[in-house]
């Protein structure tokens, strides 16, 4: 039992505040919720839209399958009518366009002119929040209070917006009243209803990141925003004038001591990648949230794909150590963006942490984090460790040298240098310190390696069938795996969230035991898979790939198993 | 106590013989003794060039980063520690060229950093290639029929830009550049000093003996009057304005950063106390 | 029969100036000869070097030992010491320094006071060659010619230079005169001595590649000097204020319709990473000389290391298909190029063409090369198959779109696109576009990977014991093979100049028939053998590798071999 | 024969509705239009943004590059084919920002190209964030504490580094600012034309009434005199001058590229016959 509700219209039409105002209607009212977002790179007109999937637990992704369609405009109706149902509703606004004749799904409501009625055009919003509630057959209550802690501020706005969300109710309930039945609620505690970026900016302020440095751009600008929106919790954000500056600053701010940050996509990442090497190079703590979109150069810029795994991988000029880590679900990406952090710290080394628009701007209600998990060890040299003179690139067993802040000891200089160098950190030219010095980095990787978390199984712990993904695929492949399950398919998902080091034991062992094996991506050339056989000599037998900008929907992926086996 | 000797390095400096920058680093480590800054307060952020190689002759924090990159890390270090005191070094290539686009928008930001760029009018390290400040017609193995690009005036730029300190200082004129550096170095905001400096090797055009003969003691000017700093910045040719052409304080952009002020901001950021569990109230808004 | 001749001194002191006068004698008397570099990142003092090697036929790479040493500071005599042999000799100033007592294989030479009592300091060089043509028991006719040719327009220098030589001639000879045997000459044909960024710089300009924009960076630099040496050729050479610009302008003037080219180390090409993808987007054609030196960041910079397969490989946001090349030796290399030209222009993609320090700064003596084997298609649109509207980006079997240039049809214009685009070069936004658009571009890949060479066994035909390597090892690759076969083993190497797409077929083959398979690259990791397992999932026994910044020596090869057979 | 209508075409424009940049879309064709230009001989040049989606809004070449990477493809066009007219047209963030160094060292180099720039004071696209041009104290959702980073003046800047035609114009102006695109299409070199563009969604600070009120046509200003232009290049406030500040002619880039010159350099490079077998003799110095 579920109800999928699509809300689509031209942007600027209010279609994302009528999918938060309704999620957050759901998640009061105990319901699971997942929303995801399709918009256009433009401000105003074309076609953008929400998706919310409502259930009695947290829902795992979108479906393709619409139960209402909040139809802002013509055109949605006819993009989306092949999704809908013979019992789905379409709610739309008769004196702005009609339907076709033969459609007899329509609810009617005229949301501007109501709207206007209400108090103000704007509050059309509103008017649609009210109709879908009582389609829902669901009171006005819960979207009532949340009104008032939306408005409280504005003087007269709660009153019009009452007026308006009862306006919509009302004339919705003449066509059709409880036209559907709300799944039983299994949540009773508090929930969050978060997006990725979201939790990616809580996490990092959480994590003790006080800097933020970068250039705008889709799908990572919601961290940025986050953390601009929270300076008085003593992080400073700054906006860059290029990526170029935003790694560097960073990597200045990270030198001299505090954990940083920066965020962007594969184009401002591109001009990050002599940064990421320097970084390499001087040993400084970075962590670089990659959020991914379908490219080459601008590509499709507000949409999604799992093209840049390769490019993070391999980036920057030379050879140093680093790790990659994803984000495959919220509660996930909370606690292992600390990871990153934590890992950045102690090995002293760029973590790319790897996610997407599909991640960056989904949402769902998922329990309360543990803030208390959350590492802040900054693995620096304490007084009494300090060998003198201070050495910031000692050689050591693990290739980690002790790491002290400039400014820190008195009578002690830091010098970090992005030319080979010796111990204390000075240019040097000979073949011998060259080489001691590549071990004592590359020797960290052993060190990271053993940081890495091997996927767990999820599904039949003794599969015919493997699915295997990485990243924010997690919950259409997981769903996946439920429905092939349910058909009596012995199918299990090996996910990855760690990705360089890649944990390699517990799929190559269950590699040659399964039947079939699938390896899933959003991406055109299988980049996990090939990346899979680098370091395994292992081949998956099938490439479930998407290319076409938009994410997985758990019934795609069904079709190509069902196909192969 | 504080003598220039703090300041020293074991290392063999690797600038040719006879190269203006030996003066610079010795107007600079005088500059710091006499300032009576301790080596571990003072971070020298430098890019890559001859220049640039200075943070591993002379004894401070260093943190010697990529090629055109010497400001933004020097940025963050200051937001992050602001109780270093942080200068910024690096040949003309590195600054005006590879760099440039920090150059702007550093300055448009006004951190506290004093700035001293080792103007040679030429790309040393890479071996004789014109820079964004050399001369018209200048003949080298890329620019084989001359410079055709027009000079990249850094003082000019500065100013327009609304810099609050823009000086010129040369390498030849140790004991006044040294005074710049000294001055710069006490400016609350971003303080340009271009210092003129010849590259024995490569610059054949704009030898020692050049500037030498052009060079002027700025005297008598107001530092206050922009319109007056923007002619001099101007003057280039038979004599060539040395010394302070600009200088009037603005707000600095670390007394504008919320995070830094108040209480909370007289620590600074890095050194700060933190606690995960306190901060589980954010989840609140999400509910 | 050989001479080896190592000439050191601190940076400034003239070591490149008697490599290259002894070179170009040894070229005219009918020598083969090989020249590398050792330089430190400095304008004066430190220690550089240069190797002359000198045989009857051209060598193929350096080797340790030394026959005569011209050691220009006493520190050269102290770090070189250890590769002389017991008959070798070393030509020195001794009022500049003297060697230790026990040292009898020093040709005192008093360089300064000679020179001087020629005309000027300057000539020491002069003199020391001089010095050197008597320890071969050669004349000076060669050396005469010459220096007539060198110093005709300078008033008065001709004549120095001869007074200098002589000297250097005399005073060598009463301690030591013709001590060694040169090698039997068996050359009879005109050579050329030239090093690879020279090659390179006259394939491009014979490639007809017309303009060039590129920021200093070492090893590349002397292309852009040798082409800004030749602008009456009709090429223009524009310095850019960065690598960015570079590459940028580049694409432009490809778009409007001249092969370009842009040339940098691993920091510039990571600044160009962002240009590179939009090349993958716009399909504009482009070549990139990528010298690789030891990173990360800046690493070393006049040293040698293959650190960069991977970064080229995978450079880039987003998905598209590209080429990458490498320089393996002078002869190849000049035709090489050129068909990264071919290759860039007929599939419209951006080509890599990786060299490094050891490549780029190495000379021999190589027969004329064969300039009607050059190619100059440019795969433009003609009048007469123009469709019309014209579509840039034509959806096409092959994936290759008809390319016109801007202008050049009356009535048509030409719409380059860095956003996903549709065939006219419009922005689209609509998932079935997207797709047919990443087809289009990867199925060119697959016409490229038939132009890909594979490698040709060298040495023994069914060996025991596979070498295999790429880019600038290859002459010592191939001398470690000769000196396997002396020694009566089995062995072959597998070079490959063309690197991706990858051609394993010749290599999948013989893999499995031999015993020993050994991967020998220039860097830490073995990224070559890492791009061979991910195509092929196999593995090579052993990995010889290097990473201090200088090139292998066949000896060391040899002795890596010989351990583990 | 040329009416704007040559250089519509049939793309739907993402822009919103009331935007600043119709005006310019406008005043762009019509000033082609009048100038009678062909469109396959004209280049258009943008990066990203919203401005920078003008190529798809006008029947010219076009080459819709990367964000804040306009300029140098159009100076790599010119060289390669200079019977191209080339305009580069883009926003404010890309020019300024991003592309901040392209911006200086173009304007170095004189290159033949009229340089529109759609100066919103905003980052349009990525809806809202303050860009180099953007006021002090503008709220945005990243600057929540209003811009600290004082605004860059893209007509001082120009002016000081020598550009030999700098004017504003304001997309309100249609008329106007048409007849400044045509004197900068027809200048040789590179002119800057800098738009006052109201984006009616993010910047509500720097509205159309707010230009309209303060814009002001220059009228009898003398375009050759520096120091007046600069003067007039820092007006900004209750006053805004619009129209040519500045405009004296210098040898183009073109002209001093030896390539270019003599015989051969009537054919554009692009168009040049080649035959490898020619250049056989380069070999010779070698031997
Ligand atoms: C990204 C990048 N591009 C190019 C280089 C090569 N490079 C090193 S120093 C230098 C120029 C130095 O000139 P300048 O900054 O004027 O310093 P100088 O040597 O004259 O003191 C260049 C181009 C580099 N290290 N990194
Ligand atoms: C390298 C890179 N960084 C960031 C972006 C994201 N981005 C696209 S447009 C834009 C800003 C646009 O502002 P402006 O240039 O002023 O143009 P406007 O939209 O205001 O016309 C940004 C930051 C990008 N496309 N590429
Ligand atoms: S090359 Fe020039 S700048 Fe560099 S050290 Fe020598 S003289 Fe100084
Ligand atoms: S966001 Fe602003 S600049 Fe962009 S189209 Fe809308 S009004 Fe114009
Ligand atoms: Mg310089
Ligand atoms: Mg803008």
């Amino acid at each position: 039992m579920e109800i999928n509700i699509l809300i689509g219209g031209a942007a600027g039409q209010g279609v994302e505040t009528i999918a938060a105002l309704l999620g957050k209607v759901m998640l009061r009212s105990g319901y699971g919720l997942c929303l995801d977002k399709d918009y256009m790179s433009r401000v105003r007109g074309g076609h953008n839209f929400s998706r919310l999937r409502i259930a009695g637990e947290t829902p795992w992704c979108a479906t393709g399958k619409v139960d209402i369609l909040v139809s802002m405009d013509q055109e949605t109706y006819f993009i989306h009518q092949d999704t809908l149902q013979e019992k789905s509703r379409i709610i739309y606004d008769p004196e702005s366009f009609s339907l076709p004749q033969e459609e007899k799904r329509g609810v009617p409501v005229p949301l501007q002119r109501l709207a206007k009625e209400a108090g103000g055009a704007v509050m059309a919003n509103t008017v649609a929040v009210g109709a879908v509630l009582v389609v829902l057959g669901m009171d006005t209550d819960s979207a009532e209070k949340l009104l008032q802690e939306m408005f409280a501020h504005k003087e007269g706005m709660v009153e019009k917006n009452y007026l308006a969300l009862k306006k919509g109710y009302k004339e919705a309930s003449h066509h059709c009243s409880a036209c559907f039945s709300m799944p039983d609620k299994k949540i009773d505690e508090k929930r969050l209803f978060i997006d990725g970026n979201e939790v990616l900016g809580m996490s990092a302020l959480a994590s003790g990141c006080r800097f933020l440095s970068a250039y705008p751009m889709t799908p990572s600008t919601g961290i940025m925003n986050y953390l601009a929106g929270k300076q008085e919790c003593g992080v400073v954000v700054e906006q860059a004038e290029d990526e170029i500056a935003a790694i560097n600053m960073v990597l200045g701010a990270s030198y001299a001591g505090v954990r940083s940050l920066t965020c962007t996509s594969g184009g401002g990442f591109a001009l990050m990648v002599e940064g990421l090497s320097l970084a390499g190079m001087t040993e400084t703590p970075v962590v670089i949230v990659m959020g991914m979109r379908p490219g080459p150069a601008t590509g499709l810029p507000t949409r999604t794909e799992q093209g840049d795994l390769e490019f993070v991988l391999h980036a920057g000029h030379g050879e140093f150590p680093r790790a990659v880590l994803s984000a495959t679900h919220l509660e996930d990406a909370f606690y292992r963006l600390n990871k990153a952090f934590y890992l950045a710290d102690k090995y002293q080394v760029p973590v790319i942490f790897l996610t997407d628009q599909n991640f960056a701007d989904s949402a769902r209600s998922v329990p309360p984090f543990d803030f208390q998990r959350l590492n802040y060890e900054r693995h620096l040299v304490e007084e009494k460790g300090l060998i003198r003179p201070y050495q910031r690139y000692r050689i050591t067993e693990d290739g980690i040298s002790p790491r002290a802040l400039p400014g820190q000891f008195s009578g002690e200089v830091v010098l970090a240098d992005s030319d080979e160098h010796d111990e204390k950190g000075n240019i040097i030219e000979d073949a011998d310190t060259r080489r001691r010095m590549v071990e004592k980095r590359l020797r960290k990787q052993a060190g990271l390696a053993s940081e890495m978390e091997e996927p767990t199984l999820y599904g039949h712990q003794e599969p015919d069938i493997l699915l295997m993904g990485w990243g924010s695929t997690y919950g259409a492949l997981r769903e996946t795996v439920d429905n092939l399950g349910f058909q009596g398919r012995k199918a299990a998902l090996l996910h990855f969230s760690d990705l360089w080091p890649l944990p390699v034991k517990a799929v190559s062992e269950i590699l040659t035991s399964v039947d079939k094996s699938f390896c899933v991506e959003n991406n055109a050339t299988g980049q996990f898979a090939a990346l899979f056989r680098r370091e395994t000599g292992l081949e998956v037998d099938h490439k479930i790939l998407k290319y076409d900008g938009r994410p997985f929907m758990p019934e795609e992926i069904l079709q190509e198993v069902q196909k192969n086996v | 106590m504080f003598s220039p000797n703090c300041f020293t390095t074991d290392q063999e400096i690797a600038w040719c013989p006879g190269c203006g920058n030996f003066d610079i680093l010795q107007a600079l480590q005088e500059a710091l003794a006499e300032l009576e800054l301790s080596p571990h307060r003072v971070l020298l952020c430098s890019g890559i060039g001859q220049a640039a190689k200075i943070p591993h002759y002379i004894r401070v924090n260093g943190f010697n980063g990529l090629h055109g990159r010497a400001l933004p890390p020097a940025v963050g270090a200051r937001i992050a520690n602001s109780s270093l005191k942080v200068i910024v070094q690096s040949g003309d290539g590195d600054t005006y060229g590879e760099g440039g686009n920090h150059f702007l928008h550093t300055i448009r930001r006004n951190p506290d950093i004093a700035h001293f760029v080792h103007n040679n009018q030429v790309y040393g390290l890479t071996k004789g290639q014109a820079s964004p400040t050399s001369d018209l017609g200048m003949n080298t193995k890329v620019q084989t029929a001359g410079v055709i690009l027009s000079p990249f005036n850094p003082l000019s730029l500065a100013l327009a830009l609304g810099a609050g300190f823009v000086a010129r200082g040369f390498s030849g004129e140790t004991e006044h550049l040294k005074q710049l550096m000294k001055a710069a170095l006490e400016f609350p905001g971003y303080a340009l000093v271009d210092i003129l400096q010849p590259c024995i090797s490569f610059n054949k055009l704009n030898t020692f003996a050049w500037y030498k003969k052009r060079v002027q003691k700025l005297e008598g000017h107001d530092t206050g009057d922009q319109e007056a700093a923007e002619r001099l910045a101007r003057q280039w040719g038979d004599k060539i304005p040395i010394g302070i052409l600009y200088q009037v304080p603005a707000p600095t952009f670390e007394s504008r950063i919320p995070a830094l002020q108040g209480e909370a901001g007289e620590k600074p950021l890095a050194g700060r106390p933190f606690n995960p569990g306190s901060l589980v109230h954010l989840q609140e808004e999400f509910m």
